[in-house]
């Protein structure tokens, strides 16, 4: 498992989309592939479901980085639900880049059913990547963090 | 592994003597099968059992020509000419007597030597 | 300027009166020469007292045709070539009914900003005359004159097109130079240039003067839903007030990726703000960005083409694969 | 009377701001707000402000109170902190005179406690007008743009800026700063009054100096709230809030909950009777129209105020939303359109 | 207000040996909206649920959370425990707190604080869930199979059988796939041919079912129960209808330089032909690429000896589009490219052969009417040596991760048969091990070595070179721990096999998942291995694995029980989380319905009261509740948030993402 920094716990959304990534992340667990507690996932039917409003949001309630995962593109459950959220979350990263948030914040990978292995191993690299960054100040509620 | 020695030279070798299906194939190809004491498929087994001490005594390190054709077979990405080569840096460092360095080669060159001689030598003895 | 305004008001009142339309949606004249409010004339005795048509007629009317949709009759409407690419587009969303519609396309010349004409230091205006490329601002402090060119707003600065896209018949007297298309993505290229740091700050500052008076959103022809997501409770993004930093960002962010691959860039919402913060920044970004990934696209140009965002290809660019590494 | 070199004025506003906040206009990003003082602030007292200085006692967005939960259990929280006296300068005639029309609002029955509280610690350091705008109409309130009330009123004439303090706070704060200024002589207050004549000269012939508030009266509210030319004057209305968030005198707001982490947020913040939303209730919205709501704003700012405020209008005649309207549609216009033939 | 219930599960000590599950229930039973908590050692058993039906009635729950496995293993089940204690079964939620808690963190505090998160989440979400009432749609009553190989032959039998029409549709042009190629099979070593035959005549006799040979699904639209698929007849330049299968054309055909697909290419045909006698339907085609008349536009000897006047060259592909309840993936296989293998000299050497075309080799109506003949000369060879695994079990990444489970059985079948035949000849097998599960089947390759004195070598091929003639096969005898080299007349190759290559654009038509190695995934490994993830689509045979032909037969009987149980109900439930639209906020600007998959959203005028008397007509949206398959697209496009997913609302994600955010 990835060494985590004691002090700093960072706090990673993951949406997973329901026929591919999700169930990656099941074969990821019953393959008793560990990656950090602090990766939450969130459970959606397909990424095309994804709201960007769902990353702000996130990111938003303390989120230090958001990931979302769906099919690979072609083998959307959908057929096309994930060419959509492709061009979606391309522009919306994008623009939170342009704001000058740091890109690394945000991710889209694509894991199959099959790819626990994967699955696992994006979940360690992206955690230890926003560790890297630090806590989340550029896309912050202090509301949220009182 | 149970062998500190055998996890150096694992380490050394960068490859995973567990994903062995134990086919053989790579002792199918060997140009010194014969030769060998202990054979291409037996190094990757007694590495994976931990069992070093019959590899470091063994002849065959030194009739490996380092040609690779085992690695080039095997369907498990296991790399034995990789195990041997290790093995043999192990015992050279016990050693730590016999280095050849790059000055000295040329003394040695002889022009009808196929490159592949040269390069594999200099792969053995060098460090 | 008065020549062509002189020639809406003959072609208003002539469609007026033969029938072809009820109503004429145009500008009518305000107190300072610079304050004309779009206005809509129901008969030739308003269009002769009031209808007016000079530099300070930025306002694009395409979006007041949502409203209208509801009137009986047909409306007569005077539209820039920008504009006409609103107007396709509300088309292409079925928002305005076209049988419904006359479009008079208009010359433009490019329009004038009065904050522009103020920036420049120049207060208490009180009227101008414009003489070709030279304008003389007239104040209660004094006349002063200036460079046409240099008090235009920022969207006649940055034309993306003199051409009509959709009109029944056309009013044009003069040249309109043909635009510099270019221009548009020259300032988000610069940022682009930046470092995540120096973007960061320069949004924040230029975002922390957002009022949330929602002028850029209601302006906005694209944004024509009858009910926001900011102003539905159930959307769970809905706010009245900027209560947390986070929520500038969030209310632009949102605010343009709804009109992305929709927006024309027609330039209203840094027009209207009253804070100056220069919005079309952030939809050119989008603009740019699509023509970039997907090819170019131009909203508005037809009624037909499938928007970006309703579209893909399989091999279209992944996430975040386009931007260079580093905080 | 004091008076202090212009360019000796951040001397002053760093020793303020030493002991106390100082909320002055600021420009940031090419805009003049009334913001906090911080060093190497550019601090621009030339410009009207884009938004009135109604913040500092009725801010944007404002906590009320926090409800913190645990499990089941739920705890309320006064998340009032106490508030310490702050310095608000460089308010001009017309936004002293809308703190008046706001605590006609809030410091009634029942009074509005977290006004009332920053309301007190004010210290309004006033700045009298000398370049008024071509939107200004403050002379029709009866507002003196060249003498303005407030704890301490401030000119600025031929290089210095002159000080006068008039209550017992502004006392207090001169007593404070006064190391930095000098006495000011009959000299300067002659330079004073010639400045004061010439800016009412200009005053006079602004363009809206004569809007004719006559026709605004309480007895003719039905006539008024019937008269047909609303329609006209609405029908451009975009129905944004921008006139009403840079209006000095708009006081109302919506209650809003936030949930944050740890329980839920009660905060007010301002509200817009141009929103369609605009005091909507369970049974939906009492008025349904863009006209309806437009004919609010001026009804309730021109009529409806006055008659319950001993005919005080709830507009001061700053200008700002004649300047910041998108589509050129302001109070003035109104008032000239249904105010009665003296404004033809 | 909501009544919660929270049922947490131990799974055995699968979750409670690392979540501490009474702190977890204790703290969830705290939470608002929560009057009832548990834990159980099992609740997915029929006591758990008891406890679980219990609990709701005492408590008049009106809602549960179960803090579990995946719900992907017991959402369903739980669903159904709180039907049958009254409750709507979408007033279920699942924290999933094995697959992603217990298993995969072991430290215990941090594991009870991530499964309570978790808890809380479910809670979050299910407070703002409302009890979800599933549509209903007719079901056609008419079941595609795509594929005419034994899997497909059965399968249709079966659901024919049942009472029920059924298309099969066949790229080549006759059924009887990879089987009718075979000759002999294990255990039992009767003939292919002889079992096959009388079942692709049953298909062909069968009035229920028809058979689209030489035709490929082309678009495949609507859902379970409501499939509409496209397909394209390629065009045979032959008459079906008129065509004898007299073989006159074949005969006369003067283009003779076809390759024979039938028999792996190892002699020709003509350009006009039947692939082989016992073709079904037994109907000529024309191959466009060797025909010297569509070709060249001259010749025409076939259109002319044709008594049936069969022959048509202007034929173009056509396309019929049918109506289908069920569809059913019955692809096959193919052999493995075996470029990447040199070693073994099969692109150099007639005589290395793979198994498959030794088959053909062997079988009596082959190339050499069942005489063994080696490809190079056509002599009969005496020594023979076979090497098993080429390809399979290889993560080198030239090969296949996976054992392609026939091999052995196959290998071990043509040694004997060779021995057999031929006692002369010597026979000599390369293994790494020998797999032989299966009833009868461990019994025959004991045969094979001790009967038929085949020589099993444990040890794998270096090399295969020729050496004067010879082909030179290099290995390792691991149990001698020698290197040999025996000199051969034939090699035969067990090349792997792998999934018909078409079924990656079917998967994509029939939008269902493929795994790494293009086989078909099904719906759940153990418990419904012969269904796919997506409703209605069901897998038959090889396209979802390596199998032998008893396993191929069973499951695709399996596969067919699979679909006789669908067509036979009348009405199909549909998936109640589906979108709705809100016509007070749609402004029909037409978003959504561009990105719907299915066409599931129309646009309809409707009048609206404005108040005050007013009313306006406006377009807005309106979906389908059959067809929409709740994917959540159109919901993201929606600039207005008018649409909503029913199930995965906005605001259940909106508190979802809150709740997680947590800390």
């Amino acid at each position: 498992m990835q060494e985590i920094n004691k002090e700093y716990q960072p706090l990673i959304v993951a949406f997973c989309c329901n026929w591919c990534s999700y169930a990656g992340a099941d074969l990821a667990g019953s393959s008793r592939l560990s990656y950090p507690a602090n990766v939450k996932i969130i459970r959606v039917p397909c990424s095309c479901r994804v709201n960007p409003m769902f990353i702000l949001k996130a990111f938003q309630r303390g989120a230090d980085g958001v990931i979302m995962c769906g099919c690979h593109p072609g083998d959307c459950h959908y057929t096309t639900g994930n060419y959509y959220a492709r061009r979606r979350m391309t522009l919306l990263f994008d623009m939170l880049d342009y704001l000058g948030i740091e890109k690394e914040r945000t991710r889209v990978e694509w894991v199959s059913a099959a790819e626990g292995v994967k699955f696992s191993n994006v979940m360690n690299e992206f955690a230890a990547k926003i560790c890297e960054l630090g806590e989340n100040k550029r896309l912050e509620d202090l509301r949220c963090k009182e | 592994m149970n062998n500190e020695q055998a996890k150096i030279i694992s380490e050394l070798s960068g490859t995973n003597a567990k994903q062995c299906m134990k086919c053989g194939k790579c002792s199918g190809r060997c140009p010194m099968f014969d030769s060998m004491d202990i054979k291409p498929h037996q190094f990757v087994s007694l590495i994976a059992k931990g069992q070093t001490d019959k590899l470091l005594e063994s002849k065959s390190i030194w009739y490996c020509l380092s040609c690779m054709a085992c690695v080039e077979r095997c369907p498990r990405g296991v790399a034995p000419a990789a195990v041997i080569e290790a093995v043999r840096e192990s015992v050279i460092r016990v050693q730590g007597q016999n280095q050849l360095k790059a000055e000295e080669v040329p003394q040695f060159v002889d022009p009808e030597f196929p490159q592949q001689i040269l390069v594999s030598a200099f792969r053995k003895y060098n460090r | 300027m008065q020549r062509i305004e002189n020639l809406m008001k003959a072609k208003a009142i002539e469609l007026l009166e033969n029938g072809t339309v009820n109503r004429v949606l145009g500008w009518t004249a305000g107190d300072f020469y610079y304050d004309n409010t779009p206005a809509i004339f129901n008969s030739k005795e308003e269009i002769e007292k009031s209808f007016v048509y000079n530099s300070f007629c930025g306002a694009n009317l395409s979006k007041y045709l949502v409203k209208e949709r509801k009137n009986e009759g047909k409306i007569l409407v005077f539209l820039k070539p920008c504009d006409t690419y609103s107007f396709n587009q509300l088309v292409k969303e079925h928002r305005v009914n076209k049988d419904n519609i006359y479009i008079v396309g208009i010359e433009c010349q490019g329009h004038l900003s009065i904050e522009a004409i103020k920036a420049k230091g120049i207060d208490g205006v009180v009227g101008l005359e414009e003489n070709g490329e030279e304008v003389t601002v007239k104040s209660i402090y004094g006349d002063k004159t200036v460079v046409r060119g240099e008090v235009m707003l920022e969207k006649c600065l940055s034309c993306k097109s003199k051409k009509h896209v959709a009109y029944d018949e056309l009013i044009i007297v003069n040249e309109m130079p043909e635009a510099d298309s270019m221009k548009r993505f020259s300032k988000v290229a610069e940022l682009e240039a930046m470092t995540a740091d120096e973007r960061f700050a320069f949004w924040k500052s230029e975002l922390s003067k957002c009022i949330r008076c929602n002028a850029c959103r209601n302006v906005c022809p694209a944004c024509t839903c009858t009910k926001c997501v900011f102003d539905n409770p159930e959307s769970g993004v809905d706010a009245k007030a900027n209560a947390d930093k986070f929520e500038e960002k969030l209310f632009h962010i949102i605010r343009s990726f709804h009109v992305t691959g929709r927006c024309t860039d027609c330039g209203e919402c840094s027009r209207v703000c009253p804070q100056n913060i220069p919005l079309h920044l952030i939809n050119r970004k989008y603009i740019k960005d699509i023509n970039e990934f997907y090819g170019e696209y131009q909203a508005g140009a037809d009624t037909e083409s499938k928007a970006p965002l309703t579209a893909f290809t399989t091999s279209d660019i992944e996430p975040g694969s386009n931007l260079k590494e580093g905080k | 009377m004091l008076k202090i070199e212009l360019n000796k004025l951040n001397d002053l506003f760093a020793k303020i701001s030493s002991s106390t906040d100082l909320i002055l206009p600021v420009t940031v990003a090419g805009e003049t707000n009334f913001a906090k003082y911080e060093d190497g602030a550019e601090v621009n007292l030339s410009v009207q402000t884009v938004k009135s200085a109604k913040d500092s006692f009725f801010p944007q967005a404002e906590d009320l109170m926090k409800f913190k939960t645990e499990g089941k259990k739920i705890d309320i929280i006064d998340v009032r902190e106490k508030v310490e006296s702050f310095v608000l300068f460089g308010v001009r005639a017309c936004d002293y005179r809308s703190f008046e029309i706001l605590d006609r609002v809030f410091l009634v029955d029942p009074i509005d406690t977290y006004y009332k509280a920053k309301r007190e610690k004010g210290v309004i350091v006033t700045l009298a007008c000398s370049r008024p705008e071509e939107s200004c109409f403050c002379s029709a309130f009866g507002i003196d743009a060249t003498n303005p009330l407030g704890d301490v009123t401030t000119y600025i004439a031929d290089g210095f800026l002159y000080w006068n303090a008039n209550t017992d706070k502004g006392n207090a704060l001169t007593d404070a700063v006064k190391d930095l200024f000098a006495q000011a002589d009959s000299n300067d207050e002659a330079k004073i009054d010639e400045q004061k004549k010439n800016t009412k000269e200009i005053l006079s012939k602004l363009p809206y100096a004569n809007v004719d508030l006559s026709g605004f009266t309480p007895d003719k509210l039905n006539e008024l709230f019937n008269d047909a030319k609303w329609e006209e004057l609405s029908e451009a209305c975009l129905g944004c809030g921008s006139c009403t968030f840079v209006c000095p005198t708009c006081q109302c707001y919506d209650i809003k909950d936030f949930k944050t982490n740890d329980g839920v947020k009660r905060f007010r913040c301002w509200d817009s009777c141009m929103y369609a939303d605009f005091t909507k209730m369970a049974h939906g919205n009492s008025r349904n129209f863009q006209l309806q709501r437009f004919r609010q704003r001026f009804m309730h700012k021109l009529v409806y105020y006055p008659s319950n405020n001993e005919g005080i209008y709830s507009c001061v005649g700053c200008g700002r939303c004649v300047k910041k309207c998108p589509i050129s549609m302001n109070i003035a216009k109104v008032i000239k359109t249904i105010g009665g033939k003296n404004n033809d | 207000m909501q009544r919660i219930g929270v049922f947490v599960c131990w799974c055995g000590s699968n979750i409670a040996a690392t979540v501490d599950v009474k702190r977890v229930a204790e703290t969830l039973g705290q939470e608002p909206g929560v009057v009832y908590s548990a834990d159980y050692q099992y609740m997915c058993s029929e006591n758990g649920q008891q406890l679980i039906k219990t609990a709701i009635k005492e408590h008049g729950l009106t809602g549960i959370v179960v803090c579990s496995c995946s719900p992907r293993m017991h959402e369903a089940t739980f669903r159904k425990t709180a039907e049958s204690a009254g409750l709507n079964p979408y007033m279920v939620e699942i924290a999933n707190i094995r697959e992603q808690v217990s298993w995969i963190h072991k430290d215990i505090e941090e594991a009870t604080v991530k499964a309570i998160i978790l808890g809380r989440t479910a809670i979050a979400k299910l407070l703002l869930n409302t009890p979800l009432t599933a549509g209903e749609t007719g079901v056609t009553k008419r079941a595609l199979v795509i594929g005419g190989g034994i899997a497909g032959i059965q399968t249709a039998l079966d659901i024919a059988e049942a009472g029920y029409e059924v298309d099969i549709v066949e790229q080549r042009p006759t059924i009887g796939g990879r089987m009718a190629q075979l000759d002999k099979t294990f255990p039992t070593l009767d003939c292919a041919a002889c079992i096959l035959t009388p079942k692709m005549v049953d298909c062909a006799q069968n009035e229920k079912i028809d058979i689209l040979s030489y035709s490929e699904v082309e678009e495949v639209k609507g859902f379970v129960g409501n499939f509409t698929v496209k397909i394209r007849k390629k065009a045979r330049y032959i008459d079906e209808k008129k065509c004898t299968g007299c073989g006159i054309c074949m005969s006369v055909c003067p283009s003779k330089k076809g390759l024979n697909e039938f028999n792996m290419n190892l002699n020709n045909r003509p350009a006009a032909y039947i692939p082989f006698a016992q073709a079904i339907p037994n109907v000529a085609v024309i191959d466009p690429e060797q025909c010297i008349k569509l070709k060249t536009g001259k010749c025409g000897l076939c259109s002319m000896k044709c008594e049936a006047k069969a022959i048509d060259y202007t034929q173009q592909d056509s396309f019929v589009e049918r109506n289908y309840g069920a569809i059913v993936v019955a692809t096959g296989f193919k052999i493995a490219d075996l470029k990447y293998f040199n070693e073994y000299g099969y692109a150099d050497n007639k005589d290395v052969i793979t198994s498959l075309e030794l088959e053909r080799l062997m079988n009596a109506a082959g190339p050499t009417k069942g005489t063994l003949l080696r490809p190079s000369d056509n002599t009969h060879p005496h020594v023979i040596t076979f090497i098993q695994c080429v390809g399979s079990r290889d993560i080198s990444g030239c090969g296949k991760p996976y054992c392609s489970k026939i091999c052995c059985m196959y290998t071990a079948k043509h040694a004997m048969l060779i021995r057999e035949k031929y006692p002369d000849t010597e026979v000599h097998v390369f293994y790494i091990d020998v797999r032989t599960p299966g009833k009868n089947y461990d019994e025959f390759y004991r045969r094979a070595v001790e009967q038929y004195d085949v020589d099993y070598i444990k040890g794998m091929v270096g090399k295969v070179y020729n050496e004067n003639g010879k082909l030179m096969v290099q290995g390792s005898d691991l149990l001698s721990n020698e290197q040999i080299t025996i000199a051969s007349d034939l090699v035969v190759l067990a090349a792997a096999i792998e999934p018909e290559p078409s079924v990656r654009k079917i998967a994509t038509l029939l939008t269902t998942s493929i795994d790494t190695n293009n086989f078909l995934t099904e719906a759940h490994a153990k418990l419904r291995p012969v269904e796919s993830p997506t409703a209605g689509i069901f897998l038959s045979g090889m396209c979802q694995g390596p199998k032998d032909i008893p396993e191929t037969v069973s499951q695709a009987s399996a596969c067919a029980a699979k679909v006789i149980g669908l067509l036979a109900k009348d009405k199909l439930k549909c998936n109640p989380c589906v979108s709705i639209s809100d016509d007070s906020m749609c402004i029909g600007c037409g978003t959504c319905a561009n990105v719907c998959p299915y066409g599931a959203i129309t646009y309809v005028d409707k009048e609206f009261r404005l108040g005050g008397g007013k009313t306006e007509v406006r377009r807005v949206a309106s979906v389908n509740e059959a067809v929409c398959q709740g994917c959540g697209a159109c919901t993201v496009a929606c600039p207005s948030g008018a649409i909503d997913l029913k199930g995965f609302t906005t605001k259940q994600i909106m508190a979802e993402v809150e709740a997680v955010c947590k800390r």
